[in-house]
């Protein structure tokens, strides 16, 4: 049983079946990839992940209880934290701000006013945040509005304020998408050392090749919304469904 | 039977009203992303371009022989009688045919000046504005309608100023004869007709340009997408301020054609302003059909909450039906009836 | 749970000092130097806005009369709640004056039945606009962006036009509420036929006035004005406290990306109701003080044109900025009153020391501009004021003091918000 | 045009403080209005007194606030001694010699109601607490008119009333220290009913819009119960928005129903408006079991029928007073051509009936202060209780001291069917006469207030 499950799960968007019959069993404390062509499903697999989308049939549970019909921030309380494309951040907050608001979420959950507490005079929440700063390599950038630094910066620090919540399963969405090798490869050696050092699940959609090979453990290969095949690393590079249906469409990796 | 049909009229009038100015204010809402708070004021200077036409055509001489005019015993300077000199030129006929045909005729006024004004606001305010906050274009199109109105109050009064129809149009037209009830049960004024009509025309024509032309094309484009556009090494940007021109001129030119049917006065635009949002907003931000489509149904809405059977079953029903539509139309359909996603949401 | 805030509020010591934080009453020193600003300010204003000597020809200018002084600091506070909801979560009610106005009413209808001591008044004046600000809220913050301004407009068209109308009875609908003699009041005894029911404080009337005479100056201290001011000064401090909370951080967050405040656990409609009904309880403060400063109260106070003068005084100020919205207040109300008064004869006299021509040409030049053509003034100060200080009137003030203090190194607290503003359209 | 300087009170506090020595701050403590040695509010001392003219500038009623604003500034020179003195030859008091009111010299202020009761208060406020005004005068409605006078009972000054049509003025809202000489609600009622009668019989149907607010109220109700007592039935009435301005939805079904006479209890655009969609729907050429409809307009002005152009054509209404009264029905109505003629010779053209109300306003308060030699406020209030005059437009007026309303005959109008200028629209029909148009004060229409006791402020 893994700390994720997907049970036949389908969606259906008009006319266009996007998901059909998607099993999918995530292990925990795995790096599991999901890669595929163009239009195979992938984001919409990860919306009805978490509670953006809500398939049409089956069932996705999380540590063995469903996360269907709950709305996002519910899922997220779950333990499920998400990194998305094109870093989702507060821009116009500074990066301590940025990161202090997952500190807080994960102490109280809910909705709260946090008393009147001026927000540095909270030791607890601040120690944590600036913990975590430290851990990002972020620690210079405290003060910065996060709008205005780099894009591997804010993938930084928006992958610092997910695990900031701890969570359980971690999901990633082309979290390397339009950067520069040298970006992508800072972020490979980030996400390994995060591995290395915590008791996480780490989920990524992925469509650079070298970013998934690098990283994964078990690798499932989606197309036109059905799940292709999932296997190990290896296996998959040299199955021939797989190229038929993906690698040679994607010339060169 | 005969009172839903002329309420539906009255409500298909109001609507006409509604829709063109909503129609302007999506153009410019859809293609521009500015709130423009200054729309009214624009419907307003169509009135009165207007009202500025009818006293050029009147504007006179006092004859010669007319010698002193007194009024009830008393002599007052502002009182004298003057000649138009339309009426001096091409004779009294025609020259008051003339006159009498003013507001028809300012709409070849109209055109031009809505035209240059819309371009010159564009041009020379909210080319500026495109890129600041929504909150800054409230303040900036606000602060212009106030300018605008207060330098109409300036040289045309607060008062009403009455601008009536052609002697043609004043009347009404038989429809029960027409459709087989007893005659003088359903009368409407032609006026109203002529304006019913004229929005027809003015929104087809509209839909035909953005639907038809390359440039309607390309503008249809860039309000979805205006980055991409802007890519394709296309001039967005001029075409915008046209489209602007364009929407003055839709604006104005549902305030010439309202001068007939209430005498307008320098605050109307407030008036129509508030409503035309709430109409905009109802048929659904971004979307050209659904600004039309809600200004005829709040009209129609509105004047069947005027009647007498819906009021005493709901006293002041009249009062808020149409804020009460939009609170419950956007709680059912939260993009409004035909509205965009990610339009002015954030 | 905004009760609960305010108990917090007062009951809350201020913790022990950390790094960051610290300073009197648990504000941080920029933000007390403010605060003191402002009580300074509030304090010396029957002084300060009266610079004139009161014979002097301008004399017209000065504001310092209790009238103006109080809704300086009435409509101070409410701008300073709009701009908590707007300032910080950026949603942009269209609506704000509705609280106004039904603060208002609940407010006399205190004095009317209750007692004529104020503060009873005000605090139902508060409850009351707090829950229908809740029930507005809870319905309008369903959407967001222009649909959400649209709701909150329409349920404040709704209040105003059936306030006007079929409300009569309560409201008063054209003519409003005034208090009267034959109030059937429980506290505070019947009063004689024929007196004049005033709204009191302990035995203090909100009218009574002390006049100070130096010279040639006149300054009026009004005793309305002062307690309206302490209101200010404690306003004022609960939305400092508010936007360094965490709470507001989280606002300012939900104005920023409410995605990822959703994918962080939190839901942001909580917080923006918050917000909401926060803001909407200052604007019931304000009514409740109108109707406590100067007891009366018509429909008026809750049309559209009141809502957008809020918005316009917030975003004039420097929306997102702490004393921007009560400069905003301040500049509108400045020229509805004092611009507004200026006629030709005034003007004549102004310019008398001119040869008769240029006395006349200055009279005509400047003529169309004030009186009567006050708003004309007034729309283009918004549009100057909107194209050349994009932060508002406290971008104009940073701007001027870096032009004073140009080795000082960025600006005050301030500047932040403002200076964030124009980062953004960039 | 004359200098003047608004700030009487900083003058006579510069002498003041002069002979409290300089240094020193002289405190005087009291409402903030109150000199309290004086013993009520804004007591004028050194040699001017400040009145407050408090109209509408901005918003639809701008134009009327204008025509207002004129009017007290004639008032003012008239009763400073300057121009040709008006009505100060025909005023049948004549306390007024033209050197000011009691020897000073009088002063004005001036401030925009917007025809908001809050904007009017502010406004109001300003004048009394900044300027030292000892009396507001003006405005163009009655709710205006009701929160202001409310604010000078409490502030101890005395208000007169401007344009204010409504019952509740004097009615339910009186106050002590606030007097109206404009006409009413109950008075349009009163002085119209005969006149319809006369012209269009007293087998009617009449079918009312009504604006939906306290105005609109009670002149449906005076114009109701005194047509139903002629005769005429009330087949329907129906609210209008205030907010309104197309009534083609509350016009057509007028053209449902048998009624034969639509009455439209509006004012301002309101009237304009409906007046104008009602013509439009062809009410004027519309005939109803063998007779001819008619619409009537209970209040009539000047500026709504200019607004309304040719549509106000055969139109019956009532008006407080108009320019042509005195050449047209002698000199019962002296005064009027004496103010004309210096209005038109100041302005250029003929005043109306709110510059009228406004300038007799000033003279009689003016007046009332001279014969009872002291502006008191509650001095002021019993010379004008029960004043008895002549000679100012209206006929011999009474200032009744049960409800500070003035009794007066009522001028009914028909706009005229080929006007010849913008400012001879209508033509009077005929007048009612004063006997006809009076009430008890204890009338339904006029209970629920009292007037309490007037206030100094002190």
């Amino acid at each position: 049983m893994g700390i994720l499950e997907v049970r036949d799960v389908g969606k259906r968007f008009g006319g266009l079946q996007a998901l059909s019959d998607v099993n999918l069993s995530i292990a925990e404390n795995s790096v599991h990839a999901i890669i595929g062509p163009n239009g195979a499903g992938k984001s919409t697999l990860l919306n009805c992940l978490v509670g953006k989308l809500i398939p049409d049939t089956g069932s996705v549970s999380f540590e063995g209880q469903s996360v269907l019909g709950r709305k996002p921030h519910e899922i997220n309380q779950m333990g499920i934290s998400r990194v998305f494309q094109t870093p989702e951040i507060f821009g116009d907050l500074t990066v301590m701000e940025n990161m202090m608001i997952p500190c807080l979420a994960r102490r109280d959950g809910s909705f709260s006013l946090h008393g009147y507490r001026s927000l540095m005079a909270d030791r607890e929440i601040v120690d944590r945040a600036e913990h975590m700063l430290e851990d990002m390599n972020m620690s210079n950038k405290r003060e910065m509005h996060a709008a205005s630094m780099s894009r591997g910066d804010k993938r930084r620090l928006e992958i610092g304020m997910c695990l900031a919540q701890e969570p359980r399963l971690l999901l990633l969405d082309e979290p390397t998408a339009g950067m520069a090798r040298a970006d992508t490869n800072n972020t490979i050696d980030l996400l390994k050392e995060i591995k290395a050092k915590r008791n996480i699940t780490i989920a990524i959609i992925e469509h650079d090749m070298h970013v998934v090979f690098s990283l994964a453990e078990r690798i499932t290969v989606l197309a036109q919304g059905k799940p292709l095949v999932e296997d190990t690393p290896e296996n998959i590079k040299g199955h021939p469904k797989v190229r038929e249906a993906y690698l040679g469409e994607s010339s060169g990796h | 039977m005969d009172a839903i049909i002329l309420q539906i009229l009255n409500g298909l009038d109001k609507g006409s009203a509604y829709a063109l100015i909503a129609l302007g204010l999506t153009l410019i809402f859809g293609t521009l992303g500015v709130v423009n708070f200054a729309h009214g004021a624009l419907f307003m200077l169509g009135a009165f371009c207007a009202v500025t036409f009818s006293s050029l055509l009147s504007f006179g001489f006092v004859p010669e022989d007319a010698g002193s005019t007194s009024v009830g015993g008393f002599s007052f300077g502002a009182l004298q009688r003057e000649t138009p000199y339309v009426v001096h030129w091409f004779g009294e006929n025609a020259g008051n045919a003339i006159i009498d045909w003013a507001v028809p005729l300012s709409i070849l006024f109209a055109i031009p000046v809505m035209i240059a004004i819309g371009v010159i606001m564009e041009r020379g305010l909210i080319k500026h504005f495109y890129k600041r906050p929504h909150a800054d274009q409230i303040l900036v199109t606000f602060g212009l309608a106030i300018v605008l109105q207060e330098v109409i109050k300036y040289f045309y009064g607060a008062n009403p100023i009455p601008t009536p129809a052609p002697d043609a149009f004043v009347g009404s037209f038989d429809f029960g004869a027409m459709l087989g009830f007893d005659p003088g049960s359903i009368v409407y004024p032609y006026w109203r007709l002529v304006y019913f009509f004229f929005a027809a025309i003015i929104i087809a024509a509209v839909f035909a340009f953005l639907q038809f032309t390359t440039f309607g094309m390309v503008v249809r484009a860039g309000m979805a997408d205006r980055e991409t556009v802007t890519l394709l090494g296309i001039d967005i940007d001029k075409r915008f301020t046209i489209m602007f021109g364009l929407a003055a001129a839709v604006a104005g030119l549902a305030g010439v054609m309202y001068t007939p049917i209430n005498s307008p006065n320098y605050h109307m635009g407030m008036d129509f302003l508030v409503l035309s949002f709430v109409v905009v907003v109802v048929g659904g931000m971004g979307s050209l059909p659904g600004a039309v489509l809600a200004g005829f149904l709040l009209g129609i809405i509105e004047a069947f909450a005027s009647m007498t059977e819906v009021l005493d079953v709901l006293p002041g029903i009249n009062q808020i039906v149409i804020y009460l539509v939009a609170i419950i139309v956007l709680l059912t359909r939260p993009r409004g009836l035909m509205g965009r996603k990610g339009v002015m949401e954030e | 749970m905004t009760d609960q805030t305010q108990q917090t509020a007062t009951v809350t010591q201020p913790r022990p000092r950390t790094r960051s934080s610290g300073g009197i009453l648990g504000l941080t020193k920029k933000d007390f130097g403010l605060l003191v600003l402002v009580a300074i300010l509030t304090i010396f204003a029957p002084v300060i806005l009266n610079p004139f000597p009161a014979g002097s020809a301008m004399a017209q200018f000065n504001a310092g009369y209790p009238d103006l002084m109080q809704r300086f600091v009435i409509f101070g506070i409410f701008a300073i709640g709009f701009n908590i909801l707007f300032g910080l979560t950026g949603y942009l009610s269209f609506g704000h004056a509705a609280f106004l106005g039904v603060g208002s009413y609940a407010g006399i209808w205190s004095m009317k039945l209750l007692t004529l001591n104020v503060i009873p008044a005000i605090l139902v004046s508060v409850i009351v606009a707090g829950l229908f600000s809740l029930i507005v809220g809870f319905i309008s913050l369903r959407r967001s962006g222009i649909y959400f301004s649209i709701l909150t407009l329409a349920f404040a068209m709704m209040s105003y036009a059936l306030a006007y109308s079929v409300l009569t009875p309560i409201t008063g609908g054209e003519t409003g509420l005034q208090l009267r003699a034959s109030d059937p009041r429980i506290f505070g005894g019947e009063l004689m036929p024929g007196m004049t029911p005033r709204a009191t404080l302990f035995g203090m009337q909100m009218q009574d006035s002390t006049d100070l005479r130096f010279g040639a100056w006149t300054f009026t201290l009004n005793t309305g004005y002062y307690i309206a001011g302490i209101v200010l000064l404690v306003a004022f401090y609960l939305s400092i406290r508010i936007f360094r909370s965490p709470f507001g951080m989280m606002l300012r967050a939900v104005k920023s990306n409410q995605n990822r405040l959703n994918y962080t656990g939190l839901s942001p409609k909580p917080y923006t109701l918050a917000a909401f009904v926060i803001s909407g309880m200052y604007a019931g403060l304000a009514g409740g003080l109108l109707v406590a400063m100067d007891t009366q109260v018509g429909a008026e106070r809750m049309f559209w044109t009141a809502s957008g003068e809020v918005v316009l005084m917030t975003i004039l100020g420097g929306a997102g900025t702490l004393i921007g919205p009560i400069l905003g207040a301040g500049f509108i109300k400045y020229f509805e009153n004092i611009v507004s008064t200026i006629n030709k004869s005034t003007l004549e006299s102004w310019f008398a020391f001119m040869p008769d021509g240029l006395q006349d040409a200055f009279v005509a030049v400047i003529y169309p501009f004030v009186g009567k053509g006050w708003h004309l003034t007034l729309g283009l100060l918004f549009m100057l004021v909107v194209i050349f200080l994009p932060g508002g009137l406290v971008q104009g003030g940073s701007k001027l003091a870096t032009v004073f203090r140009r080795d000082r190194k960025g600006g005050g607290v301030e500047d932040d918000a403002a200076a964030q503003r124009q980062a953004r359209e960039e | 045009m004359t200098k003047t300087n608004f700030t009487r009170r900083g003058a006579l506090k510069t002498g003041a403080a002069t002979g409290a020595g300089l240094a020193l701050p002289t405190i005087f403590t009291g409402a903030a209005w109150s000199e309290a040695h004086t013993g009520f509010t804004n007591a004028p001392q050194g040699s001017t007194v400040t009145l407050g003219f408090n109209v509408p500038q901005s918003g639809p009623y701008a134009d009327e606030g204008a025509d207002e604003l004129r009017a007290f500034q004639l008032a003012v020179e008239h009763l400073n001694g300057d121009g040709d003195g008006g009505m100060l030859q025909t005023f049948s008091s004549q306390a007024l010699d033209g050197t000011g009111i009691m020897g000073k010299r009088v002063e004005f202020v001036t401030g925009d109601t917007q025809t908001k009761s809050d904007a009017a208060r502010a406004s109001a406020r300003s004048m009394i607490e900044k300027d030292g005004a000892i009396m507001v005068s003006g405005g163009s409605s009655s709710g205006v008119a009701v929160a202001v006078q409310a604010l000078c009972q409490e502030a101890g000054v005395i208000f007169m009333a401007g344009l204010t049509h409504s019952n509740d003025t004097t009615g339910k809202d009186k106050k002590a220290n606030g007097f109206r000489h404009f006409f009413n609600s109950y008075m349009s009622g009163a002085a119209l009913a005969p006149i319809l009668a006369a012209q269009y019989g007293t087998d009617r149907k009449a079918y009312h819009l009504t604006a939906d607010y306290n105005w609109g109220y009670t002149t449906e109700e005076a114009i109701r119960s005194s047509t139903e007592a002629m005769g005429w039935e009330t087949v329907n009435t129906v609210l209008t928005p205030l907010t309104q301005t197309d009534f083609s939805s509350y016009i057509a079904p007028v053209l449902q129903s048998d009624a034969d006479v639509l009455v439209l209890n509006h004012y301002g655009g309101n009237m304009v408006n409906s007046l104008t969609n009602a013509v439009q729907f062809g009410l004027r050429q519309r005939e109803v079991g063998g007779k001819q409809f008619e619409i009537v307009v209970p209040l009539y002005s000047e500026l709504m029928a200019r607004g309304a152009g040719e549509n106000i054509a055969g139109i019956l209404g009532s008006q407080n007073w108009d320019w042509k009264l005195e050449n047209q029905l002698g000199d019962r109505y002296s005064g009027t051509n004496a103010f004309v003629q210096s209005f038109g010779q100041k302005y250029g053209f003929p005043p109306s009936q709110a510059a009228h109300t406004c300038y007799v306003q000033t003279l009689l308060y003016a007046d009332a202060v001279t014969r009872a030699g002291s502006f008191n406020p509650c001095a002021v209030v019993e010379a004008l209780e029960g004043f008895e005059f002549d000679g100012l437009g209206n006929g011999p007026t009474l200032y009744r001291a049960d409800d500070h309303q003035c009794f007066k005959d009522v001028v009914v109008v028909r706009g005229k069917e080929n006007p010849e200028n913008e400012f001879d629209l209508v033509e009077i029909v005929e007048v009612t006469p004063v006997d006809q148009v009076t009430y008890p004060p204890d009338h339904p229409q006029f209970a629920g207030g009292s007037l309490g006791e007037c206030n100094t402020g002190a």
